[in-house]
C-alpha cells in the first residue's frame, strides 16, 4: 500500500466483518425476488418481437378470460408523460421517454420493449395469458448502429425529437445531441505537432451482467398510495421516476429497497416498478414481477457501443500538444447515452494544452443504454490509451514513463475547463512503475510453441460525484449506535459507512449497527452509484457522528459539573480538561444518558459539491496468445488505484479486482451480437460469455492513498475507475505480443485469427 | 471579477469568445451581467419556467465545485465559473 | 411454459408405455439440462415428460469383454469418475468432462447429449470415432443405430415417435487404438464449442496408421465425419506433416456458418488446428505415451 | 390444453436434514419449489438456464443447478441448500472464511458458491487452486473478480484440514 502522509486511524484501514455478512452467508438476506406478501400475485410482461413497429391494436380479451388472470395493463393505462426532466441527480431523465420505455404506446421502438403486462395467480398462468394477448403490428424499418442512424435516408425513430447540435435546434434527426468542448486552438497545435497518432475505434454494446435480474413488487392502496419493493441502486431517484411516469406525488410512493444482486449502473433506472404498481391497482392485490434473463439482455440498459475517432499530437520530447476526438454512442431507443461523462474522462488523465471533444448521442432501435460502471469512460478511454501506447512505440519510450511525463495533476485544467484539485494520478503511475509486476520482465521465452506473450499498460479515470445523503444515528445506552441510511448496500457500504461513524466516535466498527431503510424512514439519499456511497454517505455519517460527540461532550460535562468546552474527546474517551486524569469512555457516558437529559439521536445531511477530483487507476497485464486458435490467457494482472483513504481495504481490493475482471470480459469476449432484425442473439449467460473463475488470474492490487481534500477522512469513491484500464491494457498487451493494433472491442478469438492472417498475408 | 468559461454552444452569443470576465456576487447576478453584455445568455443558461437554478441537464461549477445554492451561489471576486453538461453516472 | 405431466418409469416397458400414451407430445427426460431450457424457451410443447433415470438399464455401466455399454441417462460424472472407463476410453472422457460445469455434469448424460443433437454436442464426435452403437427402444421393439446416424439436423434426431435411447455401446478397442477430442471455446468452461474435433487412430505393429476416424463438431448442421481427412492418414507413419495435411482436408470437409459463436473462417482454421492436435494426442494414447 | 388440467404432485424429501412434504406442479423446477413451496429463498435465480450457478443445491450428494431439475424429480431425495450449511451453532468454516476474506460484495451468488465449494471440500479436501477454480467455474460472480472467493475457499480448506 502506497501511503501519502496520513493520520493514524483506529477503525479506517481495518478489515472488520461486514455487518450484513451473516445474513448473506446464511441465505437469509432478502433480495428483490425473495419478498413474500399475503395474497401475492405474479406478473409477466409481453414484449415486442419487432425492433420498430407501429402498434395497430392490442386485444387482451383472451388473456383476461383465462382463469387465474387478475389484470392486464397496456400503454393505454400509462399515458405518455409530459416532457418533464426527472432529476435522478446523476442522470437527467426525460419523463416522456421514460414512460415510453417502460411500456410501448403507439410504436414499439426496440425488440423486447414491454407492450402489455399481466398479473395472475402464478407465473405460468401470467405467461400463458401474455401469449393470448393479440397485438397487431405494422413493422417499420429500423436502425441499429450509429452509421445507420446518421445516414441521410435513415428512418427517423422519434418524429418529434428535436436534436441539440452544439446549441442549434435541429428537427427530424436521430442525433439527439452533439456536444463540443474546445480548449485553446487544437488545430493549430496539431498542425505543429512533431509526432501524431490517430485511429478509429469501434465498440460493441456490453451489459453490466449483474446476476440478479430486475424485479419489482408493488402494492397499491385505495387511498392512492403505493409501496414498491425493489432491488434498486437508488430508492429515492426510483421514487422520483415512478412519481413522474405515473403522475403521483412522491409522498404517495414508498420505495422499500431490498438487497440488490449487483447493478453496476444498470439498476438506476426503473423498468418494472410502474407496471407492478398499475397491475396492483387493477388487480387489487400485491403483484411481483421478476425479469427473465433474456429480457434483462434485450430490454434493460446496457453500456453503449459506438465509434470513437481520435488524434493525438506531441512534440519530439513526448509532451502532448493537442488531442481531438469524435465520440459517437448509440444510445438505443431514447436519448441519453453517456457522452457527457465520456467527454469528461477521455482526456482527463493527461495535460492537454489544446483539445477538442465532439460527442454525439444517437438514437437507434435497440434498448436504451444506461450507466455501466464509469459510464462512457471505458469506451472513450479505449481510444486514448491505445493511442498513448502507439505514441510510446513511435517515440521509443516506456509507456509508463510517457504517461508520467504527461500525467495531469493538481492545478491542471481538463479540456472541459475544470481545474483538478489534489489527485493521485502521478502516484498511481509511480506505484505501477515500482511494482514487482512491472519491474519483472515478461517471460516471453516461456510461451509454449505457437504462443506469443505481451505486456500492456493503461490508465483510466472516473470523476465520480458527491450529491445528497442523509444518515441518522441513534445512540443506545449500552454504548452502541444505530445507523440509519438510505443507500442500498451493493458491495459492503454498510460497513464502510459505519466504519466512518465508528472512527469519529472512537468505538469498534461492529458497535455501529447500520440499517438501510425505505424512503419514508430516512432523509433524501442519492444513488448507490457514481462512486459516491462510501464518500458522500460516509461524509453524512461523519457529520452525524460529530453531532453525537458534541452532544455527549455536553453530557460528560453534566456528569462532571463543568462546561462542555471543558471536555475533550479523542479515541472514544472523554477527558475533563479541568482534571486531566478524569476520563469517561464512550460507553460510560452512554450508560448515563437517561440521567443527563435523555436519549441522543442526530442526523447528518450533506450535499457534496463534487467528488474531490475522482480516482485514477493504472493496470498492467501480461497476456499469452495461442496464435493458432486466437485464444488469449491473461497470465498476470496488477491493478493500482487511488482510494484517497481506504476505509475497508478488503472491499477496496474487491472493487479493484471486480472492475478488472469485468474489463477483461469486455476486452476479450463480451458484446451484444445482433441479428439483422436487431435481436440480441446471445441473450444468455451461456453465449454472453462473462469470465468464469477459470478464465481469470489472481488480480494483484496496489492501493494508493492520496487523500481527498473534500472528505473529512480523505476518502475517494473507488467503485468505477477500475473498469476503464483493462480493455486498452489488454489491447496494448496484444500489440506487444503480436505487433497488431486491435481497434475494435471485443478482441475475440475470431478477430485475432483474422488479424494474424492479414499480418501473414 | 469572476472568469466565466463559456461552453461552446454559448460562445456564438459572445462573439466567439471562450471566456468572459464579469462581476456578480452570486451566480444569478453574474448571469444577469452576462445577459446585459450578451443578450440571450440568460435564457440559454436558465429555463424561464424553472427559475432559480441553471437548466436541468446543465451544471454550474464555481471554482471547480458544483453550485449547490442555484443562482444564489456566492461568487468570489476571483472565482472561475463553468457551465457543463450533466454527467450520467454508474 | 405449457403445463406438462411428470411420469417416472422404472422399466423399459413402462417407459415405452408412458411415451406411447402421449405420442409426439411426450419425451424421455434424463438430466433435463437441455430439455427444460428448450421447454422454457417455448421451442416446443409437451404434455408429459417420462423420467427414465429409474430404469436400471438407463444408468448402468456394463462391461462385456472390452466392450462397454453406457446407460443413456448415466450422468457425465459417473462416466468420467469411473477409473476403468477413464483408463480404457480417455477419448470419451475428453467429451464427457467438458459438458457444462460440474453442476450440469451431475445431470447431463452422453445419451442426452446425443439425442439433443446439437452440432456442438461434445459427447457426440468422440462416440462417432469410437464406432459407438445406439440402442433404441420403442413401441415397435428395440433397434440399434450407429451413433453418427442419430443426429439428423440441429436439434433433430432419428428417434421415431415413442422411441427413446436406452444405451450407447462402445465396442472393444482394437490393439493400437487411441482417440482424443478437443474443442475450442473462448471461455475455459461453461461454453459451447466454436469447433471441436474427435480423432481416432489404430496403429499397426510397425507403428503406421492402419485406420483412422475423424469427426467434427459445430461446423455443420450435424457432426460431420471427415472421411477424406481420415483416409489421407491410412498407411502413413504418424508425422507432423501427415497430421497437418489431414487438418487441411478436414477444414475443407467442414461446412461451418458464421454466427454469434464464431465465424466460418475461424471455424475452418480451428478444425485444421484441432484435427492436428487431436491426432497427436490420439497417437500418443495409442502408443501408451502419457497424454 | 386439450387434456385435463395438470394436477400438482406430492413431493416428500429431506431438505437440510428435515423432512419436507409439499405439493408442486410437475413442470415447476426444484428452484421454484424450494423458493415458493418450501419457503427457502436462500437459493437464488440468476438465469434459469443453468449458466450461472446461483441456484446450486446439493441433490443426493451431487451439486446441481436447481433450475434444471424438476421438483417432481426430487421426490425421495436428500437436498442441501445454503440454509443447511451451518452447524446448529456458529458457521461452517466456508461461511466464516467468506466473511473474513470479503468474498462477497452484492452476495447474490454467495449461496451457490457456498453449496458448491462445500461439496468440493468434502470430496477433495486437498483440491489445489486450479481444481477449486475448475470446480467453481459453473458459478458466476460479477462483483469480486473471484480472487477473494478463491482465498476464502482455501482458508476454509485449511481450517477443515485441521479438523
Amino acid at each position: 500500500m502506497t501511503t501519502v502522509e496520513k493520520p493514524h486511524y483506529k477503525v479506517l484501514g481495518t478489515r472488520p466483518i461486514r455487518h450484513d455478512g451473516l445474513d448473506k452467508v446464511l441465505g437469509r438476506a432478502v433480495y428483490g425476488a425473495d419478498i413474500k406478501l399475503a395474497g401475492l400475485s405474479i406478473g409477466a410482461v409481453l414484449r415486442s418481437p419487432h425492433a420498430h413497429a407501429r402498434i395497430q391494436s392490442i386485444d387482451a380479451s383472451a388473456a383476461l378470460a383465462l382463469p387465474g388472470v387478475y389484470a392486464v395493463v397496456t400503454g393505454a393505462d400509462m399515458p405518455i408523460a409530459d416532457d418533464e426532466l426527472i432529476d435522478m441527480t446523476e442522470e437527467i431523465v426525460n419523463a416522456r421517454f421514460a414512460s415510453m420505455r417502460i411500456i410501448a404506446h403507439e410504436k414499439a421502438l426496440f425488440k423486447g420493449q414491454p407492450v402489455a403486462a399481466v398479473a395472475a395467480v402464478d407465473l405460468n398462468t401470467a405467461q400463458e395469458a401474455c401469449r393470448r394477448i393479440k397485438v397487431d403490428y405494422e413493422p417499420l424499418p429500423a436502425v441499429f448502429t450509429v452509421e445507420e442512424a446518421m445516414a441521410a435516408d435513415a428512418p427517423i425513430i422519434h418524429e418529434h425529437l428535436v436534436g441539440t447540435h452544439v446549441g442549434e435546434k435541429v428537427p427530424h434527426t436521430n442525433v439527439a445531441e452533439h456536444t463540443q468542448h474546445v480548449l485553446g486552438d487544437p488545430d493549430a497545435a496539431m498542425a505543429k505537432a512533431e509526432v501524431t497518432v490517430e485511429g478509429e475505434f469501434r465498440l460493441a454494446r456490453v451489459h453490466q451482467g449483474y446476476i440478479e435480474p430486475q424485479n419489482a413488487t408493488a402494492m397499491w392502496y385505495r387511498d392512492g398510495k403505493a409501496t414498491v419493493w425493489t432491488s434498486t441502486q437508488g430508492s429515492f431517484p426510483a421514487r422520483n421516476a415512478i412519481s413522474s411516469v405515473l403522475r403521483m406525488p412522491v409522498s404517495a410512493i414508498k420505495v422499500v429497497p431490498l438487497e440488490i444482486g449487483g447493478g453496476f449502473g444498470g439498476k438506476i433506472n426503473i423498468y418494472l416498478e410502474p407496471l407492478a404498481v398499475l397491475l396492483s391497482k387493477k388487480a387489487g392485490r400485491p403483484v411481483k414481477v421478476v425479469m427473465d434473463r433474456r429480457s434483462v439482455f434485450e430490454a434493460t440498459g446496457p453500456g453503449p457501443g459506438g465509434v470513437v475517432r481520435m488524434k493525438l499530437g506531441a512534440d519530439k520530447a513526448g509532451n502532448l500538444v493537442a488531442g481531438t476526438v469524435d465520440i459517437r454512442f448509440a444510445a438505443g431507443a431514447f436519448p441519453g447515452s453517456s457522452i457527457s461523462a465520456a467527454s469528461t474522462c477521455v482526456f482527463a488523465s493527461y495535460r492537454f494544452p489544446t483539445a477538442r471533444i465532439d460527442a454525439y448521442d444517437v438514437v437507434t432501435n435497440l434498448t436504451k443504454t444506461a450507466a455501466y460502471r464509469a459510464p462512457g469512460s471505458p469506451q472513450a478511454t479505449f481510444a486514448t490509451e491505445s493511442l498513448m501506447d502507439e505514441l510510446a512505440h513511435k517515440l521509443g519510450v516506456d509507456p509508463v514513463a510517457l504517461r508520467l511525463q504527461n500525467a495531469s495533476k493538481e492545478g491542471d485544467r481538463r479540456p472541459d475547463g475544470i481545474v483538478f484539485p489534489r489527485i493521485g494520478n502521478v502516484e498511481v503511475l509511480e506505484a505501477v512503475r515500482d511494482s514487482d509486476h512491472y519491474r519483472t520482465p515478461l517471460d516471453r521465452a516461456g510461451a509454449a510453441p505457437g504462443h506469443k506473450r505481451g505486456r500492456g499498460v493503461a490508465t483510466g479515470y472516473w470523476q465520480g460525484v458527491g450529491n445528497k445523503s442523509t444518515v441518522t444515528l441513534a445512540v443506545n445506552n449500552d454504548g452502541t449506535v444505530a445507523l440509519i441510511e438510505g443507500n442500498t448496500d451493493i458491495g459492503g457500504t454498510r460497513a464502510s459507512i459505519a466504519m466512518q461513524a465508528a472512527e469519529v466516535l472512537g468505538i469498534p466498527a461492529l458497535d455501529v449497527h447500520p440499517t438501510v431503510v425505505d424512503t419514508d424512514s430516512v432523509g433524501y439519499t442519492d444513488l448507490t452509484a457514481g462512486s459516491r456511497t462510501t464518500y458522500a454517505t460516509g461524509a453524512a455519517a461523519v457529520k452525524a457522528a460529530e453531532q453525537v460527540v458534541a452532544e455527549l461532550k455536553r453530557r460528560a460535562a453534566i456528569m462532571w459539573e463543568v462546561e462542555a468546552t471543558d471536555v475533550d474527546f479523542a479515541g472514544g474517551v472523554f477527558t475533563n480538561k479541568k482534571a486531566k486524569d478524569t476520563k469517561l469512555t464512550f460507553k460510560q457516558v452512554c450508560a448515563r444518558l437517561d440521567r443527563t437529559g435523555g436519549h441522543v439521536a442526530t442526523t447528518g445531511v450533506v450535499n457534496l459539491r463534487g467528488s474531490g477530483g475522482g480516482s485514477f487507476a493504472t493496470h498492467v497485464v501480461d497476456v499469452d496468445v495461442d496464435t493458432e486458435t486466437g485464444k488469449v490467457e491473461v497470465i498476470r494482472y496488477t491493478a493500482a488505484q487511488d482510494a484517497g483513504t481506504a476505509v475497508h481495504p478488503s472491499y477496496v481490493e474487491g472493487q479493484m479486482a471486480g472492475g478488472a475482471v469485468q474489463g477483461i470480459g469486455w476486452a476479450l469476449n463480451e458484446e451484444y451480437y445482433l441479428g439483422p432484425d436487431g435481436s440480441v442473439q446471445n441473450a444468455s449467460f451461456l453465449d454472453y460469455r462473462m469470465p468464469t473463475m477459470l478464465d481469470t488470474p489472481n488480480i494483484e492490487t496496489l492501493i494508493v492513498e492520496v487523500p481527498n481534500t473534500m472528505h473529512p477522512f480523505g476518502v475517494r469513491g473507488i467503485g468505477e475507475s477500475g473498469i476503464v484500464p483493462p480493455q486498452p491494457a489488454i489491447a496494448n498487451a496484444m500489440r506487444a505480443a503480436l505487433g497488431i493494433r486491435f481497434p475494435e472491442l471485443p478482441i475475440k478469438p475470431g478477430r485475432i485469427l483474422e488479424a494474424l492472417d492479414a499480418q501473414g498475408a | 471579477m469572476a472568469r466565466v468559461f463559456l461552453p461552446v454552444p454559448l460562445r456564438a452569443l459572445a462573439g466567439g469568445a471562450s471566456t468572459a470576465e464579469a462581476p456578480g456576487a452570486t451566480l444569478g447576478a453574474l448571469i444577469a451581467t452576462l445577459e446585459e453584455r450578451y443578450p440571450g445568455m440568460a435564457e440559454a443558461l436558465v429555463d424561464p419556467a424553472d427559475p432559480g437554478r441553471v437548466r436541468l441537464g446543465m451544471v454550474a461549477f464555481v471554482d471547480s465545485e458544483q453550485a449547490d445554492l442555484g443562482l444564489l451561489t456566492p461568487i468570489g471576486p476571483d472565482a472561475e465559473v463553468h457551465f457543463l453538461p450533466h454527467i450520467a453516472g454508474g | 411454459m405449457h403445463p406438462f405431466r411428470y411420469l417416472a418409469a422404472h422399466s423399459i416397458d413402462e417407459a415405452v408405455a408412458a411415451l406411447a400414451q402421449y405420442g409426439s407430445r411426450a419425451r424421455a427426460i434424463a438430466g433435463g439440462t437441455d430439455l427444460l431450457v428448450q421447454l422454457r424457451a417455448g421451442r416446443y410443447e409437451l404434455d408429459a415428460v417420462v423420467d427414465v433415470k429409474h430404469v436400471p438399464e438407463l444408468t448402468a455401466l456394463t462391461w462385456k469383454g472390452g466392450a462397454l455399454t453406457i446407460g443413456a441417462a448415466a450422468p457425465c460424472f459417473a462416466v468420467y469418475e469411473d477409473e476403468a472407463i477413464a483408463g480404457a476410453f480417455p477419448g470419451i472422457i475428453d467429451g464427457a468432462s467438458i459438458i457444462g460445469g460440474i453442476q450440469v455434469q451431475s445431470r447431463a448424460s452422453l445419451g442426452g447429449n446425443l439425442c439433443n443433437a446439437a452440432p456442438s454436442g461434445d459427447a457426440i464426435c468422440p462416440l462417432i470415432v469410437h464406432g459407438a452403437i445406439a440402442h433404441i427402444a420403442g413401441p415397435k421393439g428395440k433397434r440399434t443405430l450407429p451413433v453418427g446416424q442419430v443426429p439428423t439436423g440441429p436439434g433433430r434426431n432419428a428417434l421415431g415417435e415413442g422411441e427413446f435411447l436406452v444405451a450407447i455401446e462402445l465396442p472393444a478397442l482394437a490393439k493400437g487404438f487411441g482417440a482424443a477430442y478437443q474443442r475450442f471455446t473462448p471461455r475455459n468452461e461453461m461454453d459451447i464449442a466454436v469447433a471441436g474435433v474427435a480423432s481416432a487412430v489404430t496403429l499397426d505393429g510397425a507403428g503406421h496408421i492402419a485406420s483412422a476416424s475423424i469427426a467434427l463438431a459445430s461446423v455443420g448442421p450435424t457432426p460431420i465425419v471427415a472421411a477424406d481427412a481420415a483416409a489421407s492418414l491410412v498407411g502413413k507413419a504418424p508425422s507432423a506433416a501427415s497430421f497437418a495435411e489431414a487438418g487441411h482436408i478436414a477444414a475443407r470437409e467442414a461446412r461451418p456458418i458464421t454466427d454469434m459463436r464464431g465465424t466460418e473462417v475461424q471455424r475452418r482454421k480451428l478444425v485444421s488446428v484441432l484435427t492436428r492436435r487431436t491426432l497427436e494426442q490420439a497417437v500418443a494414447r495409442a502408443t501408451g505415451a502419457n497424454a | 390444453m386439450s387434456q385435463a388440467p395438470v394436477e400438482k404432485v406430492r413431493i416428500r424429501c429431506t431438505i437440510n436434514g428435515q423432512p419436507a412434504d409439499f405439493l408442486s406442479a410437475p413442470y415447476v423446477s426444484l428452484l421454484e419449489a424450494l423458493r415458493e413451496s418450501a419457503e427457502l429463498t436462500g437459493t437464488k435465480e440468476g438465469c434459469n438456464d443453468g449458466n450461472c450457478g446461483a441456484c446450486t443445491v446439493n441433490l443426493n450428494g451431487r451439486i446441481v443447478d436447481s433450475c434444471l431439475v424438476l421438483a417432481a424429480e426430487a421426490d425421495g431425495a436428500t437436498i442441501e441448500t445454503v440454509e443447511g450449511i451451518a452447524p446448529p451453532e456458529g458457521l461452517h468454516p466456508l461461511q466464516q472464511a467468506f466473511l473474513e476474506e470479503a468474498a462477497l460484495q452484492c452476495g447474490i451468488c454467495t449461496p451457490g458458491f457456498l453449496v458448491a465449494a462445500k461439496a468440493l471440500l468434502e470430496r477433495e479436501p486437498d483440491a489445489d487452486e486450479h481444481r477449486i477454480r475448475h470446480w467453481l467455474a459453473g458459478n458466476l460472480c460479477r462483483c469480486t473478480g473471484y480472487v477473494q472467493i478463491v482465498d476464502a475457499v482455501q482458508k476454509a480448506q485449511g481450517v477443515l484440514r485441521q479438523g
